[in-house]
């Protein structure tokens, strides 16, 4: 039977995390200028654990562009690109100029498995709590974790 | 029921009597897989067994008289180059504490002649997962009513099977989505 | 008066959107006379995707997005099998944790469906109160695993979080959230007069036809066959418990194999889950999570690996099969076969709905937790089994008989 | 002078004017059609002028006795003579001229209707003589004070309906219908000319107010008993009540549009003779509870009966056939309950309340229910079949008629603002007081009969494109229009209605005394 | 001739001030029934605003026609249902102010009224030519059927109570009711009669309304929203705005039957302020009855049951509450006659 | 053109919801932001059982060949203004279904996108952070046409 149940939860406090604010602002746009100016307060969503699969982060000068990460990436969200910085590398057959391979991580593409992050030998990519990534591009800057 | 080793004993002879009856009655290669999990290690029991496909109603038959009704599980189907390989999923003894034995039945067919009985007369669940396999690598089953699409668009082209390894693969249909938008890509 | 037979499309793109299927309903008269079944809308071909990607670690995740309800079981399953067909097998750690997190996901999924079906029969006070309770489990979820839905907690050969501490405590914090909850939501759904209204004695399953049909899961213990592979053929961590089907007789003694005996089995198999989970925190064996850490290696491994392997595991929904054959240097798969539990229980609509109402189809089909929407395409069956597309004038003159009908009903029962 | 003259005369020429056009018609139609479209609705013309004429009169002078043939209606009637009529007499009181002005009405709008709906039949100038003999029935029926030339007019009604009912010979049906409904007719007259035999025998007069006056005078009598059995059932079968309804739906469903739109006003001029015979004639004798009763229970089980069976018919014109058996109940409540308290305070309080509903409800169902005969002639006339399953998509090319058909099924469902929920409202209103279940079922009937409309103008109109039709042509809907403005004038000014026919007519009808005074004295009593 | 014009005026005058009263505070109380509803489901829901914007929304949509609908019932009935809707509530007594069309404030009347705004929704709905729209129309058609009975009983038996004590009273007259309200003038039996019969209206009003379990026309999982299913933008909102006003209606019906007392005779004597102080306080105290009468009749109810099945909703009304409303006209019978 | 939105679109969204063949994951967490720990509709967000009342389609799923038309033609029966939600990585770009033989997505490729919610699934969170996208873009619009 609800009908006790019902009365009982009016008069309690609603299970409601009132994330961003608690209604519609009329003008969404004055809003975000508000909270950057600090004079309206966004209330935070539902904590992140630790351990939360976000949006990648990749440490560029760490990677040696071994390819691990794109070989085990399901979604085929990594890319192998060429570094544009060249170097001398070392080999038998003497030095000579080559870019090193870097990746870039296209975040729209990406599933959050952290597969690559578990395969990357250097551990250069690891996931951040971030997860707001609502876009009107999907190309746009916020969701391509730039190589180089 | 609890497992104590008493009643893994009885399954072990239960098991062994399972084979024997098949073997009794087929030619045919049945091979036990057994495999411990758990802390307590207690084994699974998968049955593989091979049969000819002319034997496949008897067969049937017999596990009929092995458990009043067999549960049927799936057909897979492996394209084996020059055969179609089709492998019957059932399981018996279900419904008690840990005595469940899964029977696999395989049956390779020339790819020339994938022809094969339906089993939708003796088990009904069956239909799906034949529509399935007629569907998705074009084996025929005699005597199954309905020959409809089931997973598949109806307008998808005559003749061609997305499970198979060879040029009846609708090659032209696949479709790269992650490409779609490189042509866009501002950072290229 | 001549009666046709017409089918009719029920709840098309609805929000309890599970898998989308198509869902053709013949009525004549009252009476639904012929239900019929399509699955095209979701086929994304998984399978064949699986034996053409690099690696078996890839095909995971693809398992994984079978569905997203049961994306522990699908993964739970692949793993399994690749395990079988390649000897790769996981250390008991592993296996306790793996049915850890299949039990919370057994928590959430029956929730969710509990919520599902409230909604479907408009209660939508109990469908926001148990999605509500569900959410602590979902931050269970996503303590453990990193995300609320998709876990990707599985790999060949262990899992690839551990359980800390920590960890236990939380997820024993939680238990007992829902042990003390579970009077509530046990008396919501079990004695609400209204739910038992539009429940009790409605889609009936017998057990024969249950049996015929292949019908798995709590579809087919509500019918009284008490089929649970967790109970039949035990895997990791349940052949250490030794878990007991349920059966609606469990509850009261009786079976009607209705929808009402399917959210008792259901809501008792949340206490069950709820059991197991804190026995399996309790009896947490330790050493190592992974048969082999590195990863590279285990790739190498997979390669070189051939054998067939069978997983089976009882997702929430019922039992989940698959299928693996690896080939020494075949890109991973020679073959690979998923059998959804939904797979088996569509079939059983036909009897469940037969004889039954048109109002009661959206909880009917909701009962077996099943994937429906986009049922669309509405093609019309005649006496003669002849078909044909229905049009919108054929569809008209249907809807004005059922006014007749409708009304002669109202006039019968003065 | 000519027209004091006329109208001195015009319950004559209320008869004479339709007689004598019948019997032209056949002459007319040889110069042309057109000529003899218009001799026709001339006639009607006409006769309505001198009903509107005649209602002007009753209205200002009161009860108006017209004898034929003689200067003043004292010659005929000296009060010693025994009360042996000598000439045909005619008794105008406003319940008479009433039924007058609905019947001639409701013809006029039908002949307009048929001059286009008809125009492909055959043998249309019979049917033109028929309807106006028809209609000369109707008003005899309504403005005699002769029990025999009662039954004479009812006579001549009854042959030219049967013979108009199976007018459209080429279906074999509608000649069985008009088969039965002539055999059911000269059934039912016999009985009547029998019991106005037995009357006549008792009290040795013929006209109705002497009948009265002596009945009351001698007691009332066991033949007289039987006498009224008789007439009260035979006159509750024409008018299609409940159990007697059978030739109801096979007579109204056969026959071609107008012609069911008239014979809702047939019925009603035998319902006339039936609250006449009940009140006027055997008001002050008999027992006006058991009678009144014996009313209320015939109303209720139509009502009941004639919306249930109407709610699973599948032929249009079938369905609406039971609501008029349905509708009859209403008037037969109301007029029942007035009657069952005649005579008691309860008849001021309520009784006359419920009277003037039950007969303004008479008025507004002949509009209605003609109205929605039409539409369904219309609709036939356009896709030539009456099968409701076979219809749809009409809503998008017979948009007026669509109109109309709403208005009708609005004002047959008693929805505000149109006449039905005026006089139901009436009915219930005052109905309550002597018993409040009747109310409540009065109103459920009411919703009842709304759903099954609902559902016809779903399957007729509403739905995709069907048929590739055009709407009716402009006779048609002039004719469907003019029923129409009555409905929507009596909706929204009840007050009209009632002051000038309804109130009138149900003092009239409720008054035996004042009625046989003013004939039987001489007028000017 | 003048006077007549006048009160044409007078009329069109006092439909367009009742409108801006019933509008508003339907759409009010349509905020504050979905406040409270999403408070008993544990979370925050709109704000009582919320219908407002939604309504604005919709009129600055844009308004589709389907091909196949009949386009100008189509569009036709949405006017029709809110015009219909505002119409009835000349007549019906507001508080401390009488009916505009006084005089004919007659519950009758007002039933009949009552259903010319559900068959403009059927009417709209057939006329959209979609299956979903049909069937919610013709489930609309049974459901005005089903409550048809108990309605009128209810109406009839308090009706028949008043009549039998003050015969010389217009008895159907709402000013009737107010002038002896009818917990007053029962005996013991007629009471419990009348608390039944009150019951028994709060139910019917939930079907009137089509809400929650009685909404099986707009039912959304079984067949899409129904009759509004090819509606949008404008019209839709003026639907919208229709079921604010019904809402309004249904409930000062029921204040005026059942609950016709004001604040002001109870508190003249101690409190002194001027009349028309009065009238606004009486105004407030039916605001604050119909909100009250709203939220059992609706928002309670909604959220503590489940949908209905058509058949069950027949039963429902056609067992159950034609039961106990004979039943109180059996106690009220009793009443009379004691 | 699509007409210029209004501004109590703000506050007042309908949406429907389309599976193009999703894997349920992202539709369980739109059902979830409907729920009291997220409820959308004190956003006046509500969701809707008919297009033709829908301001905003939220589409899941990489499209497979079957549900083409029909997303089609569900953007067509919504009246305008009308906004476009992807949720969900395999809506976007396919995701992990990215190359098959019964799909003909991504969604972008069916009909216009307005705003894409990456993850996979997003939380409810980001989802209501992508409606809030969707209404800066509005009134972004509107700033410039003014
Ligand atoms: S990490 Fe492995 S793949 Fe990368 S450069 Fe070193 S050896 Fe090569
Ligand atoms: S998280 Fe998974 S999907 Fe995303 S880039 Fe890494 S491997 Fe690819
Ligand atoms: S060129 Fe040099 S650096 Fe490059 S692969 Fe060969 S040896 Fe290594
Ligand atoms: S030797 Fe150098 S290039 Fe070769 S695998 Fe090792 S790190 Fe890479
Ligand atoms: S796995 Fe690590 S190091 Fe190797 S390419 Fe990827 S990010 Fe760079
Ligand atoms: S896994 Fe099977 S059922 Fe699911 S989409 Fe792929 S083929 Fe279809
Ligand atoms: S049946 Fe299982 S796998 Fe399929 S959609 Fe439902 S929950 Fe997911
Ligand atoms: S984005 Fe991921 S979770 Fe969402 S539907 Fe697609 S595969 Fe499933």
């Amino acid at each position: 039977m609800m009908f006790f149940e019902v009365l009982k939860l009016l008069f309690k406090k609603p299970f409601t995390n009132k994330f961003p604010v608690k209604y519609a602002p009329k003008n969404t746009l004055g809003l975000i200028e508000k909270v950057q100016k600090g004079e309206v307060k966004i209330n935070p969503p539902v904590d992140t654990p630790p351990g939360f699969r976000g949006k990648l982060e990749y440490d560029i000068d760490e990677c040696v562009g071994c390819g691990l990460c794109a070989q085990v990436c399901p979604s085929h969200a990594i890319e192998l690109v060429k570094d544009k910085n060249w170097v001398i590398m070392h080999c038998k057959d003497g030095a000579k100029l080559a870019a090193p391979l870097k990746i870039r991580i296209y975040v729209s593409r990406c599933i959050f498995c952290a597969q690559c992050v578990d395969v990357c030998p250097r551990k250069c990519l690891k996931m951040s709590d971030e997860f707001l990534l609502a876009n009107e591009d999907k190309l746009a800057e916020d969701l391509i974790i730039p190589g180089p | 029921m609890d497992e104590t080793g008493e009643i893994k004993e009885g399954e072990k002879m239960k098991v062994d009597d399972v084979v024997n009856r098949i073997k009794e009655r087929f030619e045919c290669e049945v091979k036990v897989k057994e495999i411990p999990c758990g802390a307590k290690k207690i084994k699974r029991t998968h049955i593989f067994v091979e049969i000819k496909r002319e034997d496949f109603r008897k067969f049937m038959e017999l596990l009929f008289e092995i458990q009043d009704y067999p549960h049927f599980a799936v057909i897979s189907a492996t394209d084996l180059g020059e055969q179609m390989e089709l492998l019957y999923h059932f399981t018996i003894d279900y419904g008690k504490q840990n005595d469940e034995k899964t029977i696999s039945l395989r049956i390779k067919l020339p790819k020339n002649d994938l022809r094969i009985e339906t089993i939708t007369d003796l088990i009904p669940g069956a239909m799906i997962s034949e529509r399935e396999i007629h569907e998705m690598v074009g084996v025929e089953f005699i005597g199954l009513k309905d020959t409809r699409h089931f997973f598949l668009p109806d307008n998808w082209p005559e003749g061609k099977y997305p499970w198979r390894r060879d040029e009846t693969f609708p090659n032209d249909m696949l479709n790269k989505l992650d490409e779609t938008w490189k042509e866009g890509d501002k950072n290229e | 008066m001549s009666e046709h037979t017409y089918s009719i499309p029920v709840g098309p793109l609805h929000p309890a959107i599970h898998e989308p299927i198509t869902l053709k309903i013949d009525v004549e008269g009252e009476e639904i006379v012929g239900v019929d079944v399509f699955c095209s809308q979701v086929h994304r071909g998984i399978e064949w995707l699986g034996m053409n990607r690099n690696n078996p670690i890839q095909n995971i995740y693809l398992a994984e997005r079978v569905c997203g309800i049961c994306n522990v079981c699908h993964p739970f399953c692949m793993v399994q099998a690749v395990e079988d067909a390649s000897g790769i097998y996981p250390p008991e750690r592993a296996d306790y944790i793996r049915a850890i997190m299949a039990e919370l996901e057994r928590i959430h999924s029956h929730l969710l469906w509990a919520g599902v079906a409230a909604h479907e029969i408009g209660f939508d006070t109990v469908f926001h109160y148990t999605w509500a309770l569900r959410e602590k489990v979902m931050d269970l979820i996503e303590y453990l695993t990193g995300n609320r839905v998709t876990k990707a907690i599985m790999m060949v050969g262990g899992v690839r979080r551990d359980i800390s501490e920590e960890g236990k405590k939380k997820i024993k914090e939680g238990m007992q959230y829902y042990l003390e909850k579970f009077a509530k939501i046990e008396d919501i759904y079990l004695n609400d007069p209204t739910i038992k209204m539009r429940t009790r004695d409605i889609g009936v399953l017998t057990r024969e036809d249950a049996l015929r049909l292949c019908a798995v899961g709590p579809l087919a213990r509500a019918s009284g066959v008490p089929k649970d592979v967790r109970q039949d053929f035990p895997y990791g961590a349940y052949a250490d418990y030794g878990v007991k089907a349920i059966t609606p007789d469990t509850y009261n003694g009786e079976i009607h194999a209705d929808v009402f005996d399917r959210i008792i089995v259901r809501l008792l198999e949340v206490k069950q889950s709820v059991d197991i989970i804190k026995w399996a925190v309790d009896n947490l064996p330790s050493g190592p999570i992974l048969a082999e850490k590195n990863l590279v290696k285990l790739k190498m491994l997979l390669k070189k690996a051939e054998g067939e392997g069978i997983g089976r595991v009882e997702a929430p929904r019922g039992e989940d099969i698959h299928y693996v054959r690896l080939e020494k240097g075949k890109d991973p798969y020679l073959s690979w076969k998923i059998r959804a539990p939904t797979y088996n229980n569509v079939l059983p609509w036909i009897p469940m709905l037969l004889g039954g109402q048109i109002a009661d189809v959206p909880i009917v089909a909701a009962s077996t937790d099943p994937c429906m929407s986009c049922l669309n395409r509405v093609t019309v069956v005649d006496e003669k089994g002849r078909k044909y597309e229905i049009t919108k004038e054929y569809m008209h003159e249907l809807s004005v008989k059922k006014t007749r009908r409708l009304m002669r009903n109202a006039n019968r029962s003065f | 002078m000519i027209w004091e003259f006329l109208a001195n005369n015009s319950p004559a020429l209320i008869i004479a004017i339709p007689l004598i056009a019948a019997f032209a018609t056949s002459l007319i139609s040889r110069v042309s059609t057109r000529a003899r479209n218009i001799w026709v609705i001339l006639a009607l013309v006409l006769t309505e002028i001198f009903v509107i004429i005649l209602l002007y009169q009753v209205f200002n002078f009161g009860t108006k006795v017209y004898v034929f043939g003689a200067s003043s209606y004292n010659l005929t009637l000296p009060p010693d003579s025994g009360g042996i009529p000598i000439r045909i007499i005619f008794v105008v009181d406003a319940m008479s001229i009433f039924m007058a002005f609905t019947a001639s009405t409701v013809a006029l709008a039908g002949v307009i209707y048929s001059i286009s709906c008809e125009n492909e039949q055959t043998g249309q100038d019979k049917y033109y003589t028929l309807l106006l003999l028809m209609t000369v029935g109707m008003l005899g029926m309504m403005l005699t004070g002769d029990l025999f030339n009662f039954f004479v007019f009812l006579e001549i009604n009854s042959l030219a309906s049967a013979a108009l009912v199976a007018y459209r010979v080429d279906r074999g049906i509608a000649v069985e219908a008009a088969f039965k409904y002539a055999i059911i007719s000269s059934l039912g007259g016999l009985m009547v000319l029998f019991a106005i035999g037995i009357l006549y025998g008792q009290y040795d007069a013929l006209n109705m107010a002497m009948v009265a006056y002596r009945m009351q005078a001698t007691g009332f009598s066991n033949l007289d008993k039987i006498a009224m059995a008789l007439l009260t059932v035979t006159l509750a079968m024409k008018a299609g009540a409940i159990p007697m309804h059978f030739w109801v739906p096979d007579g109204y469903g056969k026959a071609p549009g107008a012609i069911s739109a008239m014979l809702v006003t047939t019925t009603y001029a035998s319902l006339y003779g039936l609250f006449r015979m009940c009140f006027t004639v055997f008001g002050l004798a008999a027992n006006t509870v058991t009678l009144g009763w014996f009313l209320i229970i015939l109303g209720v089980l139509s009502m009941f009966v004639g919306v249930t069976m109407a709610l699973v018919q599948h032929d249009i014109k079938r369905l609406m056939a039971y609501h008029s058996v349905s509708q009859t109940g209403y008037m037969l409540l109301g007029v029942g309950v007035g009657l069952a308290t005649l005579g008691t305070t309860a008849f001021n309080q309520y009784g006359l309340a419920a009277m003037e509903g039950g007969i303004f409800h008479l008025i507004n169902n002949s509009m209605y229910k003609g109205l929605l005969f039409l539409t369904a002639g219309a609709i036939i006339y356009r896709i030539g079949t009456s099968d409701l399953d076979k219809m749809g998509g009409l809503g998008h090319s017979m948009k007026y008629t669509m109109i109309f058909f709403m208005i009708g099924a609005l004002a047959i469902a008693g929805i505000p603002p149109f006449n039905g929920f005026a006089s139901k409202l009436l009915i219930y209103e005052s109905v309550y007081q002597f018993n409040p279940i009747l109310s409540i079922i009065a109103m459920i009937v009411s919703i009842l009969t709304l759903a099954s409309f609902v559902k016809v103008f779903h399957s007729a109109f509403m739905g995709p494109k069907r048929y590739d039709v055009k709407e009716v042509p402009l006779p048609m809907l002039v004719g469907m229009g003019i029923l129409t403005f009555f409905i929507i004038l009596f909706g929204l000014f009840p007050n009209i209605a009632m002051q000038y026919l309804v109130t009138p007519a149900a003092t009239a009808l409720s008054d035996p005394v004042g009625y046989i005074t003013r004939v039987l004295g001489g007028g000017s009593l | 001739m003048l006077t007549g014009a006048f009160e044409v005026i007078w009329y069109i005058a006092a439909s367009f001030l009742i409108s801006l009263f019933a509008i508003p505070f339907g759409l009010l109380t349509k905020g504050i029934d979905r406040k409270l509803a999403a408070h008993m489901q544990w979370r925050v829901g709109p704000p009582v605003w919320q219908p407002f914007w939604d309504v604005k929304k919709l009129f600055q949509k844009e308004t589709i026609v389907p091909e196949d609908a009949i386009s100008w019932l189509y569009n036709a009935a949405p006017i029709l249902c809110l015009a219909s809707t505002v119409t009835i509530l000349l007549y019906i007594p507001l508080g401390p102010f009488p009916p505009i069309l006084e005089g004919h404030g007659d519950v009758i009347l007002i039933l009949y009224l009552l259903t010319i705004p559900s068959l403009a929704m059927v009417a709209g709905g057939f006329a959209s030519s979609s299956p979903f729209a049909s069937v919610g129309a013709q489930r609309e058609m049974v459901l005005m059927m089903s409550y048809e009975f108990p309605l009128a009983a209810t109406v009839i038996a308090l009706v028949w109570k008043i009549s039998s004590l003050y015969p010389q009273e217009a008895a159907f007259s709402l000013t009737a009711f107010a002038r002896h309200p009818i917990w007053n003038i029962m005996g013991p039996f007629g009471i419990v009669g009348a608390i039944v019969l009150l019951i028994v209206l709060l139910l019917v009003t939930t079907g009137e309304i089509t809400k929650v379990p009685f909404d099986i026309a707009e039912a959304e999982t079984e067949i899409a929203e129904g009759v509004f299913v090819e509606y949008s933008g404008r019209n839709l909102g003026l639907f919208y705005l229709a079921d604010a006003v019904k809402t309004v209606v249904m409930s000062a019906l029921i204040v005026a039957i059942f609950f016709p007392y004001n604040l002001s005779p109870l508190l003249t004597p101690n409190i002194s302020i001027p009349s028309w102080g009065w009238a606004i306080v009486d105004f407030l105290f039916f605001l604050l009855k119909l909100e009250i009468v709203i939220f059992f009749c609706m928002t309670f109810i909604r959220v503590s049951v489940a949908r209905f099945r058509v058949d069950q909703v027949v039963k429902v009304y056609w067992g159950y509450l034609t039961l106990a409303s004979l039943l109180a006209l059996i106690l009220i019978a009793l009443d009379v006659m004691l | 053109m699509p007409k210029l939105p209004t501004k109590s679109f703000d506050r007042s969204l309908w949406v429907f919801h389309v599976n193009t063949g999703s894997c349920n994951g992202c539709d369980i967490e739109i059902l979830a932001a409907l729920t009291p720990r997220y409820d959308v509709e004190r956003f006046g967000i509500k969701l809707v059982g008919s297009p033709r009342h829908a301001d905003a389609l939220l589409v899941t799923g990489p499209v497979t060949r079957d549900m083409e038309d029909k997303v089609k033609r569900f953007y067509e029966q919504m009246a305008d203004p009308k906004v476009v939600i992807v949720i969900g990585s395999c809506g976007i770009s396919g995701g992990v279904f990215h190359e098959s033989y019964n799909l003909v997505g991504p969604v972008d490729k069916v009909i216009p996108v307005d705003v894409y919610v990456p993850g996979c699934p997003p939380r409810p969170e980001a989802i209501i952070d992508g409606v809030v996208k969707a209404w800066m873009k509005l009134e972004r619009l509107r700033r410039e046409k003014k």
